[in-house]
């Protein structure tokens, strides 16, 4: 049989899906600038406890003396504010890092769990399928049709303040979105061909539903997560401001920022003004990337 | 006779992230009055891309690069977007392969066929619609007044494609460009759309151009055949010359790849590799790696010869003598 | 000799059940119903080892249908299939695995059916490694090089994904991936209706010398008869879910007896046939949902009497080997 | 159709049920309304009274039942604050709520649509790359920070529109509105901006993925092969195609309209039920929040079940029987 | 002129009928529409209302003489039978969740004539004159039948105030027409709107783009800016709200207070010295000047300066962080304790900012203090009765108090005073401090009538409460009002906002 044997040639494309998809995405620059950004903010945050001169949870590091300075004013205790200070004397340098942590956190955490929950209960409908897929999904259904911010405002008044809390309530409000997701996308994937030659060279149910439909959903997943952990950042911050959210001595960026909202006819505006850039610069950022991710990602897209 | 479209070094190009696809290279296209033109080649050949270069409907990042359109005698290139839309739908139409995906699935059909006529000519709604229902009846659609009130999913694909027809012979065009018309569809519904098209170019003299890469069908109806290959028409003449007696290497092994009852049992002749690359084509003759005929020369391009029969593109033409084993 | 493959009486119906609020609605004197697609109907025929049995018929007819559920990717809703003249049903846990991984299929579409995720490595290995039929890295290794040379790729190209190959490649990935569990018989689905002419040949051979060199039995599901009739040895004629025709390729196309299979045969474009009229059978084909009663040719029949549109003909032989099922199979002749 | 809206009527009763005893047993672990509300001059005696006086001194599964009962008539309660029936609480503040929500969702369409549009047939011009920045800006920006800065710049510097409350009103038809008086559409204007912009960004990602991805389609150049005019073909054949997506997630966008006007009543004191919803939170009125609640996932309900039954008669390949929910 | 006051109000009136919602906005609104028998001015000294006087005939004995000549909004005339009516309707509304009761209960009131009656008590009752300017009264033609919803719709909403109802919509705004025949001076403005606006800046900013004439509440951050606006003219004056601190010292083991390290530790706060050292580690001045940006003023007894009981000798406590760790160790606290300060967040004027800032000041004696505020729905309930037992659950709380009758009596017998449900003692001490010597002085100020002697023992038993800091004031709220330029407002200690009080310069 060698005549059947044509070793032909390979085609030009030979990239790595992981290498095209890289390439696909550097080559906008906005999306990178995005990236660099992000990348900026994380590590400012995670490595605050180092580059601040403040640990702005420590009320004993904390002075009311220092309370409202402008921004380059020096503190009571010596050093510069370079961002000044809010009305508890808080360095806003200080605590802008420290609420970035809170934010991101927050929101990566948030949006894991939820992403976890989401992607286990529309695999479990899409591979059961039937009553209780039908069950689930009216409920996913039931549950986005409620607005996010309404659902993690009862869950927070319910629960009370507190990071596990709002964590808790943002997770609740958004796991939905995933389980739509992956089950949409298992379906259709479930009906492709790749996944009959599975179930016909006898892999178990559980192997096709996680190492052939999972994977195959990660692409919108991961689209769907980026928007999320972005809106529960937002959302957080917007459940601050209405006096749900997390607690004034721990600040997150929401908490800061409508701390300061107090201030801003009264020409303080950097009380609330250079949190709200913070906020801006992490949420854009995480949504530019998001987006070109989805570009990316969206065979439809593609040239 | 006289000739609707004559098209000259067409060469219509896509300027693509990763490089210059020449997606059509130097066609040219010769059409007279009922005439059938049969377009063959395999996918990716430029087969599509030929079509709506003769429509103006290339889209960016493609343009036409080169060559010349002329139409009833009269130049196309200078032609002005409303001049194109005047001739487009009404002297030229086409039709499209998939007929699942032609038909705008939120309008109803007579909306569709209607917008078709008015856009032409100054007619009431009534008389566009009857004369919509009328041409529905021509391409053979039972109760034709039910279906126009139809959406198109509630339509069969033989059905869709027929109305996509009924669209293209709406204003009695001079040339139409079935895109692999029948593709899409089962053998028995295949018949039946073939039938229809060739029924109306006979009784209006309509020239078509039917593109495919099926040759039997094409052998059905043709009159002349071109096969294409990446991107240049490598192969042309009366469809007789060509399927009997093939001279380019590209078109002797499709026709020796066709099973037949013939050759039941026996091993195909088969081409080997696979389609070219657009972006990266071969040196000299693009078929050249798959070629058994290659010799050196072959590393350059070869230029159109003429034999009395036929016009083909090879330095080392398959003998006249050697004819596909049927 | 003993069938490879017996199908009796399979039927598969895909309903589609009320819900609570669908039966009160239909309480309630709504138009509703469930709705029942026969898809394959009460169909039976028996596979000899090393035939190649080729199964024709129109979009929707239920040609895949029966393919999965020879494959056991669809459980029949009525029927047994028996491997070996064993009912598949009535073996033992560890052989109705062993029986399924007889069957194997090869899919239509090549970029679909080929897992995007993963290495054609992985694809062709996964099933072996997990029924531990290869086991350790190089013997998996080796495993797939030999497979991959076997259907005429380069195993150098092992660590690729799919989408670096080209249709027939892919094609060809499919086949060693149903080859890897080594089975006995393949159920081919319209295995090369997506590939490029100059394409197919390659693939068509390739079967051909499968068929040889491991003395596979097949099931040809395909729609361009002239394939068919190139490398089957005994086609069935499907319509609308049932057989109506089944005999030795040679006899189908010399002397076709159902008028549904004539009016098949006469519609296939042939490269002999220059500038020929088409005359294409009349009608369109029923919805599956709602199929005419007795025959369900007879709205698309010019020979259908009365007898056609009140019962359903049986599926009778005319010559030993060749059964058709038609009312007028006398009167037709040949 | 029957079908459909049998199965979402039961979908909201049994969701309507949960939410009651979820949100009545919810609000009962927050905290004592009466020991927030009672006047600090009361003595223990009083307080007393007052919890009895409220029936919060029954068993809370006693006064579950009570309150299903009366639900099941129409009766959800008196508000603890105001005592007055919480369901003519919250409708006589729906209006507000649902005239902010409408002008929003009008705004949203109005302004998302043609920038959509616009930046969908251009992909690659600089406008459309703007467009597309502001839309990322746009859901990027929380809302009540954009509300604050839409005051200070509108209202207190510029004194162009009111920074607060409902303008006066008129009636148009049978329904108190201020968007048919002058004084009252200045007043909305601030606070639907601000609750649309999340949404127009929405809309203009919607129209312009719909644009891009019709204007690939074959149907697109078949229009344009039948020798049609951009014009028609765009505002015909593309923009059908695209409204349908659109108008579907427009329509199901209000429930979030509704639920995030929260946030743009508090910033623009607007008097409507998410502000009083708020306020009911933060001062433990159960009847209110319960109530609320109920009232608002019927309503929701009620929207999406409009918006599929617009949806199919938009679409004519959509059949709502085949669909959940 | 036909000229139209519109005012933002911070705190919205939850009902227009006088007896449903014993609040401050409510009572203030009600003072527009409504008389009382006894009228409070701006310093909530006692004046005739729609009682000409009242004098107690006996022990238990006081006597009104009514106002002649007074028409209700609906055109009948005001007589006893209206006083007898509300006090029969003021404690009995139906839903109420905080009833009048607490001013009517013990009194039985009885009428002599059209323009006189008596009100008898059980025992000796001082306070009888500010309990009954509490109660408006109401007609009972149309009023003492009415429910609530009857006030809020304005069908029952009939007084003889000053202002006639026009319109009511809860959670919006308010509308008044000037009662033309008052029986005293008729206010300015002919129609008054109340404008609902809680939030702060959203008032500021109404304020400042013109929407509304005048605020109340005006956030202590703006008022800096809208000084130097020569647009907004702004009063200011004291309430008579103190915002103190309660300690747990009822409890052998405080559940947020522990060792320097987080061990169980003995209640340190039930040692006076702890609290004395507390109070000297409060910076005042900090929270006044930093937090309160000047609008407050020091408070070193539980009633500023003017108020009737208070101790002219009591001075706010001396920042003193040497002496507080001084007096700590002296305790046996050499290394402090650890604590969480619990406190409102929505509560008080900049509430949690004031929590956080005792927490800085406790931090540097070497208290190791956390803070955690929340919205008064969860703080109260938990405050006053959060623990398991039903007890109050927090060891050290930020909490202010109005003296609503104004004198020194209200604060003491609810915050100082040994808890005791019985006799209604100490409803509001949830520190649960008691000392029977200082129990016993208020309570026999309580039966005095005599005003001097009340106000020596009142004085006196502040001194011992501050001396044994049952208590830790902080400060005085000073409210502000800003209006537009042209208005004035004379602020009131009771932090009502009375259109009445606005004048065109
Ligand atoms: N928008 C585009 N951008 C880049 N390349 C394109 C584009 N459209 C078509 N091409 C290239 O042009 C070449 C010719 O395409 P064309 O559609 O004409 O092929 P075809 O012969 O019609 O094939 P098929 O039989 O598959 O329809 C192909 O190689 C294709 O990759
Ligand atoms: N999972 C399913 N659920 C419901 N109906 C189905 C399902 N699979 C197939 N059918 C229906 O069964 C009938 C037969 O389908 P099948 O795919 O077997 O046809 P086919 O002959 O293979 O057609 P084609 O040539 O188009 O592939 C069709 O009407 C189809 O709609
Ligand atoms: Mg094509
Ligand atoms: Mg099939």
């Amino acid at each position: 049989m060698t005549d059947t044997q044509i070793i032909a040639p390979v085609p030009a494309k030979a990239e790595t899906p992981f290498a095209q998809f890289r390439a696909e995405f550097f080559e906008s620059k906005i999306a990178v600038g995005a990236l660099i950004t992000l990348g900026i903010v994380v590590v400012l945050a995670l490595l605050a406890p180092w580059i601040t001169p403040q640990n702005p949870y420590d009320l004993a590091q904390v002075d009311v003396m220092d309370a409202r300075l402008p921004p380059g004013e020096e503190a009571f205790s010596g050093y510069t504010m370079w961002l000044g200070s809010d009305g508890s004397g808080r360095d806003l340098f200080s605590a802008i890092l420290y609420g970035l942590r809170i934010s991101l956190a927050v929101g990566v955490a948030s949006g894991v769990i939820a992403l976890f929950i989401g992607t286990f209960v529309g695999l479990f409908a899409a591979y059961v399928g039937g009553r209780v897929e039908t069950l689930i999904m009216r409920f996913v259904d039931l549950q986005l049709s409620f607005p996010a911010s309404l659902v993690a405002l009862m869950l927070v008044a319910l629960l009370g303040k507190g990071v596990d809390k709002i964590i808790l309530a943002l997770v609740v409000s958004q796991w939905a979105y995933y389980a739509r997701t992956v089950r949409a996308t298992a379906l259709v994937e479930r009906h492709k061909e790749y996944v009959e030659a599975a179930i016909c060279l006898g892999l178990s149910k559980a192997r096709i539903m996680f190492r052939h439909i999972l994977p195959n959903c990660l692409g919108p997943l991961i689209v769907v997560g980026t928007v999320q952990v972005a809106s529960a950042i937002s959302l957080e911050a917007t459940l601050s401001f209405l006096g749900v959210g997390l607690p004034q001595t721990q600040p997150s960026l929401g908490v800061l920022i409508a701390n300061g909202f107090e201030y801003m006819l009264s020409g303080r505006y950097w009380i609330s003004v250079f949190p709200g850039l913070a906020l801006l610069l992490t949420v854009v950022s995480i949504n530019l990337v998001g987006d070109h991710l989805r570009d990316v990602l969206n065979p439809r897209m593609k040239k | 006779m006289t000739e609707i479209l004559k098209v000259t070094g067409l060469c219509t190009h896509f300027f693509t992230r990763a490089g210059v696809v020449k997606a059509v290279d130097g066609v040219d296209i010769s059409l007279n009055r009922g005439e059938v033109l049969g377009l063959v080649g395999e996918s990716g050949s430029g087969k599509s891309i030929t079509g709506f270069s003769i429509m103006n409907l290339i889209d960016a990042p493609g343009r036409m690069t080169g060559g010349r359109i002329s139409f009833k005698g009269r130049d196309l290139s200078q032609l002005s977007e409303t001049a194109w839309q005047d001739l487009r739908g009404n002297r030229i139409a086409m039709i499209f392969q998939d007929p699942m995906m032609t038909l705008n699935p939120v309008l109803r059909i007579d909306v569709q066929m209607i917008e078709a006529i008015q856009a032409h000519e100054k007619v009431s709604r009534t008389t566009a619609r009857e004369r919509a229902r009328d041409t529905l009846g021509m391409v053979g659609i039972p109760a034709p007044d039910e279906r126009l009130k139809a959406y198109p999913h509630q339509l069969s694909g033989g059905m869709r494609q027929r109305v996509a027809i009924a669209i293209a012979f709406l204003n009695k065009p001079d040339l139409i460009i079935a895109d692999e018309p029948t593709t899409a569809l089962d053998v028995t519904i295949q018949s039946q759309i073939i039938h229809e098209a060739q029924k109306l170019t006979r009784q209006t003299g309509t020239a078509m151009i039917w593109i495919s890469h099926d040759l039997a069908v094409v052998a059905g109806i043709a009159d002349q055949i071109s096969v294409m290959y990446a991107g240049r028409i490598v192969e042309h003449g009366p469809t007789d010359y060509v399927i009997d007696n093939p001279r380019h290497p590209y078109t002797y092994g499709l026709l020796g790849s066709v099973p037949s009852a013939n050759k039941r049992g026996a091993r195909l002749f088969q081409i080997d590799g696979m389609a070219p690359n657009m972006l990266a084509l071969p040196r000299g003759c693009a078929f050249g790696p798959r070629c058994d005929r290659a010799v050196d020369v072959c590393a350059a391009a070869p230029g159109m010869s003429q034999s009395c029969t036929q016009k083909f593109r090879c330095h080392n033409p398959v003998p006249e003598a050697v004819k596909v084993a049927k | 000799m003993t069938p490879i493959l017996e199908i009796e009486n399979v039927s598969k119906r895909f309903t589609k059940k009320l819900d609570a609020a669908g039966k009160i609605a239909a309480r309630l004197g709504a138009n509703i119903r469930e709705e029942t697609v026969h898809a394959v109907d009460n169909v039976s025929m028996s596979i000899m080892p090393g035939e190649v049995l080729g199964l024709v018929g129109e979009s929707g007819c239920g040609k895949s249908t029966l393919g999965r559920v020879v494959a056991g990717i669809h459980p029949p809703s009525a029927g047994q299939l028996h491997l070996d003249g064993t009912p598949i049903n009535d073996l033992s846990a560890q052989d109705k695995r062993r029986a399924n991984l007889d069957i194997q299929m090869i899919f239509q579409d090549p970029s679909s059916s080929l897992n995007p995720r993963m290495r054609v490595e992985d694809i062709i290995s996964e099933a072996p490694r997990m029924h531990k039929m290869v086991s350790g890295a190089s013997e998996t290794s080796d495993f797939v090089d030999d497979l991959m040379r076997k259907v005429g790729l380069d195993p150098v190209m092992k660590r690729r994904y799919p989408h670096q190959f080209s249709g027939g490649q892919r094609q060809r990935i499919g086949i060693a991936r149903a080859l890897a569990v080594k089975p006995r018989f393949l159920v081919c689905d319209e295995a090369i209706a997506a590939l490029d002419v100059s394409i197919q040949a390659q693939v068509i051979n390739l079967f051909a010398d499968l068929r040889e060199d491991l003395g596979l039995t097949y099931l040809f599901i395909s729609h361009d008869l002239s394939v068919v009739q190139h490398i089957t040895d005994r086609v069935a004629i499907m319509y609308l879910g049932r057989i109506v025709e089944i005999a030795p390729t040679d006899d189908i196309f010399s002397t076709p007896r159902h008028p549904y299979t004539r009016a098949l045969l006469d519609q296939v474009p042939r490269l002999d046939q220059r500038k020929q009229d088409f005359t294409p059978i009349r009608g369109e084909i029923p919805s599956p949902l709602d199929p005419p009663t007795g025959c369900h040719f007879h709205p698309r029949c010019p020979h259908a009497t009365d007898l056609c549109r009140q019962n359903a003909p049986q599926l009778s032989t005319v010559l030993s080997g060749h059964m058709a099922s038609c009312h007028h199979l006398e009167t037709l002749g040949v | 159709m029957t079908v459909f809206i049998i199965r979402r009527l039961m979908q909201a009763l049994v969701v309507v049920f949960l939410m009651s005893i979820i949100v009545f047993f919810g609000v009962n672990v927050i905290g004592d309304p009466v020991a927030m509300l009672i006047s600090p001059d009361a003595d223990q005696a009083e307080m007393e009274a007052a919890i009895r006086r409220l029936g919060l001194d029954r068993p809370i599964h006693e006064q579950y039942f009570a309150f299903i009962k009366g639900a099941a008539t129409g009766d959800f309660g008196r508000s603890f604050i105001f005592g007055e029936p919480a369901l003519k609480l919250i409708l006589s503040h729906m209006p507000a709520t649902l005239e902010l929500a409408f002008t929003a969702l009008f705004l949203a369409v109005a302004i998302g649509i043609p920038l959509g549009l616009y930046a969908g047939l251009y992909p690659d011009s600089p406008i459309s790359k703007g467009i597309m920045a502001g839309s990322i800006l746009g859901f990027s920006l929380p809302t009540f920070w954009v509300g604050l800065m839409m005051i200070m710049l509108f209202a207190v510097h510029l004194q162009w529109l009111p920074a607060t409350g409902r303008g006066d009103t008129g009636t148009f038809l049978w329904f108190e509105t201020s968007l048919v008086t002058r004084d009252g559409l200045s007043h909305i204007m601030l606070p639907a901006l601000n609750l649309a912009l999340l949404k127009i960004s929405l809309a203009i990602r919607l129209t312009r993925a719909g644009v891009r991805e019709a204007m690939g389609q074959d149907y697109v150049k078949f229009a344009r092969a039948k020798g049609l005019s951009p014009r028609r073909v765009i505002l015909v054949h593309v923009m059908k195609n695209i409204l349908i997506p659109v108008v579907t997630v427009m329509g199901l966008e209000l429930g979030s309209l509704i639920g995030f006007s929260v946030v743009t009543e508090t910033i623009f004191a607007w008097p409507g039920m998410g502000k009083l919803l708020i306020d009911a939170i933060l001062q433990l009125d159960r009847p209110i929040v319960v109530a609320y609640l109920m009232i608002i996932v019927l309503f929701f309900v009620l929207i999406n079940m409009i918006v599929d039954i617009l949806y199919s008669i938009l679409d004519p390949r959509v059949r709502l029987q085949e669909q959940g929910a | 002129t036909a000229e139209t006051l519109t005012i933002g109000l911070a705190a919205e009136p939850t009902s227009i009928d006088p007896h449903f919602h014993n609040v401050g906005p409510n009572n203030a609104i009600a003072t527009h529409i409504f008389d009382h028998l006894v009228k409070r001015d701006e310093n909530q000294q006692q004046m005739p209302g729609l009682a000409v006087s009242w004098a107690p005939i006996d022990d238990l004995t006081w006597e009104f003489k009514l106002r002649e000549g007074v028409t209700f909004h609906d055109g009948s005339a005001f007589n006893a039978d209206d006083v007898v009516c509300t006090f029969e309707r003021a404690p009995n509304v139906p839903d109420s969740p905080s009833s009048y009761g607490t001013f009517t209960k013990g009194k039985t009131v009885e009428r002599i004539d059209d323009f006189t009656i008596h009100i008898k008590t059980e025992a000796p009752y001082p306070l009888m004159p500010n309990d009954i300017a509490n109660v408006a009264i109401i007609s009972d033609d149309t009023g003492c039948t009415a429910t609530t919803a009857d006030f809020n719709d304005g069908s029952a909403a009939i007084g003889t105030g000053p202002y006639r109802f026009a319109s009511f919509t809860p959670g919006e705004n308010l509308t008044l027409q000037r009662n033309d025949d008052y029986w005293d001076a008729a206010p300015e403005f002919e129609t008054v709107d109340y404008r609902f606006l809680k939030s702060g800046p959203t008032r500021v900013a109404a304020l400042l783009s013109g929407d509304v004439d005048m605020i109340s509440g005006v956030p202590t951050t703006d008022i800096a800016t809208l000084q130097n606006n020569d647009d907004i003219s702004l009063s200011q004056g004291v309430s008579n709200r103190v915002i103190y601190l309660h300690m747990d010292q009822f409890r052998d083991v405080s559940p947020f207070v522990t060792g320097p390290n987080g061990e169980e530790i003995p209640n340190p706060l039930r040692d006076v010295r702890v609290r004395q050292a507390l109070s000297m580690a409060v910076s005042r001045d900090a929270i006044v000047d930093r937090v309160m940006e000047g609008t407050a003023i020091k408070a070193g007894q539980l009633l500023p300066e003017g108020f009737f009981g208070i101790s002219p000798n009591l001075q706010p406590v001396e920042y003193d962080p040497e002496g507080a760790r001084a007096l700590l160790a002296e305790a046996g606290y050499p290394d402090g304790f650890t604590m969480t300060i619990h406190g409102p967040n929505d509560r008080y004027i900049n509430d949690a900012r004031i929590a956080e800032a005792l927490g800085q000041m406790f931090s540097r004696v070497g208290i190791k203090t956390s803070v955690e505020t929340m919205p008064r729905s969860v703080y109260f309930s938990r405050a006053s009765s959060g623990s398991p037992e039903g007890e109050p659950e927090f060891s050290f709380i930020l909490v202010g108090w109005g003296a609503g009758s104004g004198e020194a009596s209200s604060p003491l017998r609810s915050l100082v005073h040994t808890y005791d449900s019985e006799r209604g003692f100490g409803s509001s001490n949830r520190g649960r401090h008691s000392n029977p010597e200082i129990d016993a002085i208020i309570e026999q100020a309580l039966a005095t009538v005599d005003d001097a002697a009340r106000q020596d023992l009142l004085a006196q038993a502040m001194e011992m409460a501050i001396e044994t800091v049952a208590v830790i004031p902080t400060h005085f709220q000073v409210n502000t009002w800003a209006a537009r330029d042209g208005l004035s407002y004379v602020p009131r200690t009771d932090e009502y906002t009375l259109a009445m009080s606005v004048t065109k310069d």
